[in-house]
């Protein structure tokens, strides 16, 4: 109920999140809303009762009150904890994708969002994602800060260059939700929109099997009518097979010359074999450990080679820094992760 | 202007003081309190180094190599030694021994101006090399250590801004040379001087830690 | 005003003697510091540095300039200044150093295009609703120009072939019958003008076959024989398996792209 | 304490020209030059405020291309903050007041002081220079790697900053030291009035926080110049550790700004509730915690910057806790009412808007420093409406406060009640018709700085813009009554509201020396029972 009455000042919930996220909301205002109209009504009263008159007098010994003092210091206490708290479990829960995510790379670039799928079929300021199955963002950016905004799930996340960030959601409600920058990035910064469309499982299937999907049509709800054709997709100019992104990055992996000190199969090189490397611990020269190295590790090492060396190799790798771009990146990472 | 100084026997005083140690007294907090936004002032460099030592370690190592410890030993040395002149300085003018005071200051003068030569030698000597801060950075021996370049950025930030710091203050002590040799100081005023003298400490302070974290511990 | 003020009020004066002490012990800090460089400690050597020139800052604090000998007041003022620097270390640590890892934790898009692909394939012989839809499609493609819209063998290319395309709505005319298997085959080998499909994914030809037998006068069945002929029927079936690109293929076309 | 008769020298008319006035080293002329610079600034950022909110009455382009809309919230940001905000109440009023409260003749370093207003003055001038060159685009938060990249001139902008912060740190030192050495025989720390309380923690806040703010963006100068790739990830730097460097001053600059708007209310309603404050240690106490709290808290900025979850958590956590000595001062204000004697003049008119904006602002702090419903509502509109609540509705309505409170003192005059109190209205009223529509299209997604947008938002828009033009009206009418009274306006007595604090126990406008007698304090500043 008292959720409700907010609602007109919010957007759609399109998740189950977004829910949760409107009933903290609701709570955060409806508590601040009894202490504003304290607070003034106090003043309001007082106001009223001691204004000046004839005859009036103020009553100066008036100077303090101890045991009010500590009520008013410990009940906002008590409170802002009960706020952190809700807030902080309410932020866990956004920032923590479920393991059966769908993933999507999402690149900010002055002034639009490109997205990218693991089979290498990428769109430009439009995404489409399954209703009901968790989606994870991998998200970084070609140039300045961007912020991937989406009103509708309640989560944002800056784009940063040079590294990955993270943000998930689980639509709920199928239809189109706007995505804005909101972090300043220049010029175009408001016309920096792109779309999620959560699509139903059987649109989403068909996308999967490689069929393109018609955003126009998404209201009339027809898999059929929504999922363009094999042939339809060709003549919409996605006519080459896209490329899946581990194969991109086997291909990037063999054409940057990584193969020659880097084995993909487990052999010895000159450098360590790329095989398993992902999620595995590592000792580094300098005695630090890591126990698993995820991406940021990886990108790192391909940047920075010689930041953290790995134990037992000497420092004579040259930087790639610049020479990838970060599509490419994205794709060799996603190769070499393969590498089980 | 219109404030008449006051005076308190033969020490004059601005007139919104009590008396003159009032005023000497209120002037040295000026000084510590400007000490303490110094502190502050140089800290993002500090946070700065050591964030990215620890994210570079290696290519910090690497970097350091290229510094000439000698040098950096050679310039700590000098700066004590100038902390000890400015000192005497001090003591100098706290005895009315103005010949003291001055013979000082124009020691700490010179000592000063050989720190800076030591500092010209060093970086003609690395931009020679193609060592300048990050975007101009050319040289390639250090081509595995691409964050290399990012340690020299931040050494000339901290050493720059210490080099600015020691310009300022030969600046402050050249009038306070002037003073002296005027015969404006003595036991009951001195001022001046000694606030110089907290400053020039708190420049050698300074360079206490950046010989090491940038020469020795890269 | 609050403190005393007393006109008569003794400044510190150092005495010489602890300037010249306190000037030999920095030199000797700057020697030991140097020195302790060249002995490797590993980590330790760190902490000797730094703790050798926390010393010698103090000693240059306390003596040099005089905290010994100062007020309170200007010993907290001066203090304060390392414990803000402090929250400013640590804070901006507990960002730059404590970074979560960041995965692509699953190429779970490809298992499901993989997956779905592969329940697609594994019986394609046997006509689905779906398998015709897409062989609808496919056919709209790849097939109308000769064959025709509605399957007559009346297509725009129709004309300049000989022999004529086949109309798929009769029943009479099939060279190598009109059972889906027996359609499989001929889309497999090609027939007079029309080229081979094989190069085409089998489950695409299966469609395609199950779509051209939906044009005729009645849908025939295949027996397990008919299925047999053309290899299929089996696990090891003429479905799926061919999906992802060669990798020479994806090299020449990466680095074509530069 | 008596007042002295004077033959009519006062610190306005002792010495004549506009020499006189350039050359000053007296506090109280330095703190109306203060003022009379930070209003012509405050006028130059309003203009820019007042044609965003002309931009923003329809979506699409209406009156300025994208670049010219951005370069006028980046104006209208910069000027606001840092030429108008953050001098307005220390520089302006402290300066003017301060001495006189402490019973001293000036503050401890009187040329100190007139060097910081034109260091700040220098650097305004660097920064406002920029208009002419190639006008600045990156918005009033510098966020790297976008301040590297950008073709416009914010190195202009950023030396600007830099120069001036000096300016506020010479200010912050000069106040402390005169607090510590100079305050009058008699005036213990718990007879100061809130109001040095205050600026105290101010000047503490900032001599801290301010030099680590100059650095840094000497280095984004540095980044543009030379390339010194600390914050530029194209060099291998982090773009993320700027914000920690920028928030580290920033977040505490808030607190810059509302410390001492909050001793100007302290100080307000007692007076003119002729009342003792209620729990003036507790007050007292609050400043101090806000003030250290305020150094801690500044990774709140970046909850979804990338940021460690670590780091989230600890902010988070911290940041609650500025909510408890916030809401001590409010309810301490409020119950220093309880049993008062209200006189409904225009400081304290300035007071009640004070605590009904102020309130909302630090209640809908209380939003954003929660991590669940920061990641929604930062970074839009609803942001821009809590820090308008927190620094407009705080600090421009504490200062409106301060400069009807001690407008006679200062001038010596008396401006026209009903005028003020038609202009109290049109800004109240129009302030809260710009801003609260603005917390709604923020919690429905509308992010800040956006030239465009949807056109659901439009009506929201529309009211916040119609709002904008009263609170300009408001001040233009403000402009024109204070003018007047500065000209026509009846002549002031020593001390109109009866206050009990040094600055009103000498005649206004005050003599040169501020005191003919050393004073000596003998009571409370609250204390009305002994004085009229």
């Amino acid at each position: 109920m008292l959720v409700d009455i907010l609602r007109s000042t919010l957007p759609m919930a399109g998740s189950d999140v977004a829910r949760d996220w409107d009933a903290f909301y609701a709570f955060l205002t409806w508590t601040s809303t009894i202490f504003f109209v304290g607070v003034v009504a106090a003043m309001v009263i007082f106001t009223i009762k001691y204004r000046h008159r004839a005859g009036h007098k103020a009553d100066t010994e008036v100077h303090g009150n101890v045991p009010l003092e500590i009520v008013w210091t410990v009940i906002p206490t008590i409170l802002v904890m009960v706020v952190f708290v809700w807030g902080y479990a309410l932020y866990r829960d956004m920032v923590t994708a479920p393991g059966d995510s769908v993933e999507i790379k999402a690149i900010g670039k002055q002034w639009l969002w490109q997205f990218q799928y693991d089979d290498g079929r990428s769109y430009t300021n439009k995404v489409f994602v399954p209703v009901n199955r968790p989606v994870k963002f991998i998200i970084t950016s070609e140039d300045v800060l961007h912020s991937f905004f989406v009103p509708n799930m309640r989560v944002k996340k800056d784009a940063v260059p040079g590294r990955y960030t993270t943000v998930w959601f689980e639509a709920t409600a199928e239809g189109a939700h706007i995505v804005y920058c909101a972090e300043y990035c220049g010029t175009q910064h408001s016309g920096m929109l792109a779309t999620v469309y959560a699509v139903s499982p059987e649109i989403w299937r068909r996308f999967i099997q490689g069929r393109e999907i018609d955003e126009n049509k998404l209201a009339s709800g027809a898999a059929d009518e929504v999922t363009m054709s094999a042939a339809a997709t060709e003549s919409k100019g996605g006519a080459e097979r896209p490329i899946s992104l581990i194969d991109q990055g086997r291909g990037l992996v063999a054409s940057k010359g990584c193969v020659a000190c880097h084995s993909v199969d487990g052999k010895q090189g000159i450098g360590p074999s790329l095989k398993g490397i992902h999620g595995a611990g590592v000792d580094f020269a300098n005695g630090d450990h890591l126990e698993a190295r995820d991406l940021n590790y990886l990108r790192e090492a391909i940047e920075f080679p010689n930041a953290r060396l790995v134990k037992g190799y000497g420092p004579m790798m040259p930087t790639f820094r610049g020479m990838v771009s970060e599509t490419e990146l994205t794709a060799m990472l996603e190769y070499i992760k393969s590498l089980k | 202007m219109a404030h008449a100084p006051a005076m308190d026997g033969n020490r004059q005083y601005a007139h919104h003081f009590l008396s003159a140690d009032h005023e000497f007294e209120t002037s040295k907090q000026g000084i510590w309190l400007f000490l303490l936004q110094e502190v502050l002032f140089f800290s993002p460099l500090f946070v700065a180094y050591y964030v990215f030592r620890g994210l570079h370690p290696a290519d910090w190592h690497a970097a350091a190599q290229l510094l000439d410890w000698r040098m950096g030993a050679l310039n700590t040395v000098i700066l004590i030694c100038s902390s000890l002149t400015m000192a005497l300085a001090v003591h100098g003018a706290q005895t009315s021994n103005k010949k003291k005071l001055v013979v000082n200051l124009i020691l700490t003068l010179g000592l000063a101006c050989g720190f800076l030569v030591v500092k010209y030698f060093e970086y003609t000597h690395k931009f020679h090399m193609g060592i300048y801060p990050a975007g101009a950075f050319t040289y390639e021996g250090l081509g595995q250590y691409p964050a290399a370049k990012l340690y020299f950025s931040i050494y000339y930030a901290m050493t720059g801004l210490h080099g600015i710091h020691v310009l300022g203050g030969m600046a402050v002590m050249l009038w306070v040379l002037k003073r002296a040799m005027r015969g404006e100081f003595n036991a009951h005023y001195y001022t001046p001087v000694e606030m110089t003298g907290l400053y020039w400490h708190f420049v050698d302070l300074v360079w206490i830690y950046l010989f090491p974290i940038l020469y020795l511990l890269g | 005003m609050a403190e005393k003020h007393g006109n008569h009020h003794k400044h510190h004066i150092l005495a010489p003697k602890i300037i010249w002490t306190v000037w030999a012990l920095l030199l000797i800090g700057t020697a030991l510091t140097v020195g302790a460089t060249h002995f490797h400690f590993g980590a330790v050597n760190y902490v000797i540095g730094i703790l050798i020139a926390t010393i010698k800052a103090a000693l240059v604090v306390t003596f040099f300039m005089g905290l010994k000998y100062d007020s309170n007041e200007n010993r907290v003022i001066f203090l304060t200044s390392f414990v803000f620097v402090a929250i400013f270390f640590v804070l901006t640590m507990s960002d730059l150093f404590f970074r979560g890892p960041v995965e692509f934790d699953n190429g779970r898009f490809l298992a499901a295009q993989e997956a779905h692909a592969a329940a697609q394939s594994s019986d394609p012989w046997i006509s689905t609703p779906e398998l015709v839809a897409k062989g609808k499609e496919l056919y709209a493609a790849q097939c109308v120009v000769c064959h025709g819209v509605n399957g007559k063998g009346d297509g725009p290319a129709a004309g300049a072939l000989n022999p004529k395309p086949r109309n798929f709505t009769a029943q009479a005319g099939w060279v190598n019958g009109r059972k889906p298997s027996e359609i499989f085959g001929s889309l497999t080998k090609g027939l007079n003008a029309m080229p081979s499909f094989a190069t085409s994914p089998a489950p695409d030809r299966w469609a395609l076959a199950h779509y051209v037998s939906t044009l005729g006068p009645s849908v025939l069945k295949d027996s397990p024989e008919d299925l047999k002929k053309v290899g299929a029927g089996n696990a090891s079936g003429g479905g799926g398996g061919e999906k992802t690109l060669p990798i020479d293929l994806a090299i020449e076309i990466m680095s074509s792209e530069g | 304490m008596a007042h002295t008769s004077h033959d009519g020298e006062n610190y306005l008319n002792h010495e004549k020209g506009l020499w006189s006035w350039l050359s000053t080293i007296d506090h109280k002329r330095i703190g109306v030059m203060y003022l009379f610079t930070v209003l012509v600034f405050f006028f130059i950022g309003g203009v820019a405020a007042m044609l965003v909110r002309a931009e923003l009455f329809r979506p699409g382009l209406t009156l300025m291309t994208a670049d010219t809309y951005n370069k006028m919230f980046t104006y209208h940001g910069t000027i606001m903050v840092f030429m108008v905000v953050i001098p307005l109440i220390p520089s302006a009023f402290g300066n003017f007041v301060l001495p006189m409260m402490l019973g001293a003749k000036d503050v401890a370093f009187p040329k100190l002081n007139l060097a910081s207003y034109y260091v700040w003055l220098a650097g305004a001038l660097v920064a406002t220079a920029s208009l002419v060159v190639n006008q600045l685009d990156t918005g009033w938060t510098f966020y790297t790697p976008y301040s590297i990249r950008t073709s416009t001139s914010a190195s202009w902008v950023l030396l600007g900053a830099f120069i001036m912060g000096f300016g506020g740190i010479f200010t912050s030192l000069n106040f402390i030291a005169t607090i510590h050495k100079l305050r009058a025989p008699g005036l213990t720390w718990g007879r100061l009035p809130l109001f040095v309380w205050a600026s105290y923690a101010t000047a503490i806040v900032q001599l801290l926080a301010t030099p680590v703010l100059a650095l840094t963006l000497f280095l984004v100068v540095l980044e543009r110049s030379t390339g010194i790739g600390i914050f530029d990830p194209k060099l291998g730097g982090d773009p993320v550790l700027f914000q920690h460097f920028f928030w580290f001053y920033s977040h505490p600059a808030v607190y810059i700004m509302a410390l001492p708007a909050m001793g100007i209310i302290s100080e307000v309603i007692p007076v003119h509730a002729r009342k003792q404050v209620f729990g003036y240690w507790a007050i007292a106490l609050a400043t101090f915690g806000i003030a250290l709290v305020a150094f801690v808290v500044w990774g709140h900025h970046m909850f979804v910057s990338g940021q460690s979850e670590l780091a989230n958590f600890l902010f988070s956590l911290i940041t609650m806790f500025v909510a408890v000595p916030t809401g001590v001062k409010v309810f301490s204000w409020v119950a220093t009412l309880y049993k008062g004697d209200l006189h409904f003049r225009m400081p304290l008119l300035y007071a009640f808007a004070f605590i009904f904006v102020f309130t909302i602002g630090g209640l809908t702090g209380v939003f954003l420093a929660a991590l669940g419903s920061n990641v929604h509502l930062t970074d839009t509109y609803f942001v821009v409406a809590h820090f308008h609540y927190v620094m407009v509705g705080g600090t421009i309505m504490g200062m409106l406060a301060g400069l009807h409170h001690w407008f006679p003192k200062m001038s010596g005059r008396m401006y026209s009640e009903g005028w003020a109190r038609v202009s109290w209205f049109l800004v109240f009223m129009g302030f809260n018709i710009t801003f609260f529509p603005q917390f709604i299209v923020g919690s429905q997604g509308m992010p800040r700085r956006y030239y465009d947008y949807v056109p659901e938002f439009t009506t929201l828009n529309q009211i916040s813009s119609v709002g904008a033009w009263i609170i300009g009206v408001g001040f233009v009418l403000m402009a024109l009554y204070l003018l007047h009274a500065l000209f026509r306006g009846a002549k002031a007595p020593p001390n109109p509201w009866g206050a009990a604090t040094l600055e009103w126990a000498q005649d206004s406008p005050p003599p040169f020396h501020n005191f003919d007698k050393d004073p000596v304090v003998t009571h409370g500043p609250y204390d009305y029972r002994t004085s009229h």
